[in-house]
């Protein structure tokens, strides 16, 4: 598992690699809420292009960052949905809260 | 000659072991030719049930989690099974969203997550003594097999 | 906490189980961060021994074998385990070239194979009641670990 | 594991994609025996440039396949051999009775 951050405008991009379970989803957790303080930014777009597994773990990790951001008035938002993770998405009821888009261009215009 | 095949591994509960137990199950049920969202759905209930054994279970202690798979025609029977410390309630555990830890982050679908990717999922636990957890999924046949 | 992780797997000595076995090994030793060639080595040692349980424990028959694998540090310490026929001769079986199943177009290359691609080799037969073979092999420190 | 055969000349050029180990040999072993009766050929090139693994019952069948074609008067080539299977047919003895060339066009020239 690998996280990549770079921040655009307000936002932080944050593109996960591998896979997301419980023992990843620790590290994930430290390197993007560093990256969202150090960085300063308000909202979050996760990209999901090259993740390859996320059980409900990577739910709790969402929920956590969404959180985080909604505190400041930031906004949380999912892109490169696959169909399996658009199943696990939509069972937790996540997109009750947050929105999903298909690319970052399309994310960013959301905001 | 019995035309059971089947496989049991135990390890111990750490985390880093999460991703071996997926892999050893789906390379397990390779055999039965599922097709790729029937294995993801596999992997994600076993991710879960594991996880659980370490975290609610074992309470990230050290401990030994037993993770069992029978092929039968096209049915594979999991179950996992941890000598931890049991579920006082187990309806209220199984409800959606509910978690014993929200402080870990964690969502409460785990067992929905079961429920919802595999075709049965049944608990047993000794509050004290551990828990099993044993999940069926029958899968297409493949059209060789038809 | 103890710095040992492990895990054991057994399964039905069928052939199809050969490549479980492998994938089983080298998902666990994935966490020592092996070469792509260092796991290659390892597949390969598990596959010989996995078989030659298989052909030559078991004959075919339906039988369990057990695979063990214990992380210490850098090294990994393998055992494969079949309660099969036992090996009459360890020291003939060891040679190059031997193989007792010519007929099945064995190559005798078995334990050739497992002596090369691993640190150590030991074989503890008992001629009726079964073979267990242990390995052991030290990966690399990765670039991290220095 | 997978074998696709064809002929080429005197020569059956046998391609294996995936894992080569004692339980795949048997399937293997029949789909190169047929193809090589049926097709009428002489001499056979394994192209390996598709495997993903192969151990010590890859070596028996190709030694198996080397008896078969050496009563006929036939050889056996071995062609786009990875550094791991190098060490394997090394290790064996095997080019000690067997050639190997990089591709199909300079084994096809060895014969
Ligand atoms: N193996 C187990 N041992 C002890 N308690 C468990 C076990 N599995 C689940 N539980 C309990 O059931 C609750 C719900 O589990 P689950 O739906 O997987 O959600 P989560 O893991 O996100 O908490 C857990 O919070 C825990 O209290
Ligand atoms: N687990 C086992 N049980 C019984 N006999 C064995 C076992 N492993 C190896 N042998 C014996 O040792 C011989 C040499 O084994 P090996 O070097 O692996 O070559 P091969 O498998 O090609 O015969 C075998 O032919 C067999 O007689």
């Amino acid at each position: 598992m690998n996280v990549q951050c770079r921040r655009e405008g307000l936002c932080l991009i944050v593109s996960i690699t591998g896979e997301l379970d419980h023992h990843t989803c620790e590290s994930a957790r430290h390197i993007i809420d560093d990256e969202y303080n150090q960085q300063g930014a308000l909202h979050i777009i996760f990209d999901f292009h090259k993740i390859d597994f996320m059980d409900s773990s990577g739910i709790g990790l969402i929920m956590g960052r969404y959180k985080k951001a909604s505190l400041l008035g930031g906004q949380v938002i999912l892109t490169h949905i696959s169909p399996q993770l658009d199943r696990i998405f939509s069972l937790s009821g996540l997109y009750k809260i947050l929105k999903k888009a298909p690319d970052i261009p399309s994310a960013l215009g959301l905001l | 000659m019995n035309r059971q095949n089947y496989m049991k591994v135990e390890f111990t509960s750490r985390s880093e072991n999460e991703a071996f137990a997926r892999v050893a199950v789906s390379a397990f049920i390779t055999q039965l030719d599922p097709t790729l969202e029937e294995l993801e759905d596999v992997k994600t209930a076993v991710s879960e049930a594991v996880t659980n054994a370490i975290i609610h279970g074992y309470e990230n202690e050290d401990g030994v989690i037993y993770v069992a798979c029978t092929l039968n025609g096209q049915t594979a029977s999991i179950t996992v099974e941890d000598h931890g410390k049991g579920i006082p309630d187990v309806k209220l555990a199984m409800e959606p969203l509910y978690t014993s830890k929200p402080e870990l982050e964690r969502s409460g679908m785990g067992f929905t997550m079961m429920q919802t990717f595999m075709d049965s999922l049944d608990v047993q636990t000794t509050f004290g003594k551990g828990t099993t957890v044993t999940m069926t999924k029958t899968f297409q046949s493949s059209p060789a097999d038809l």
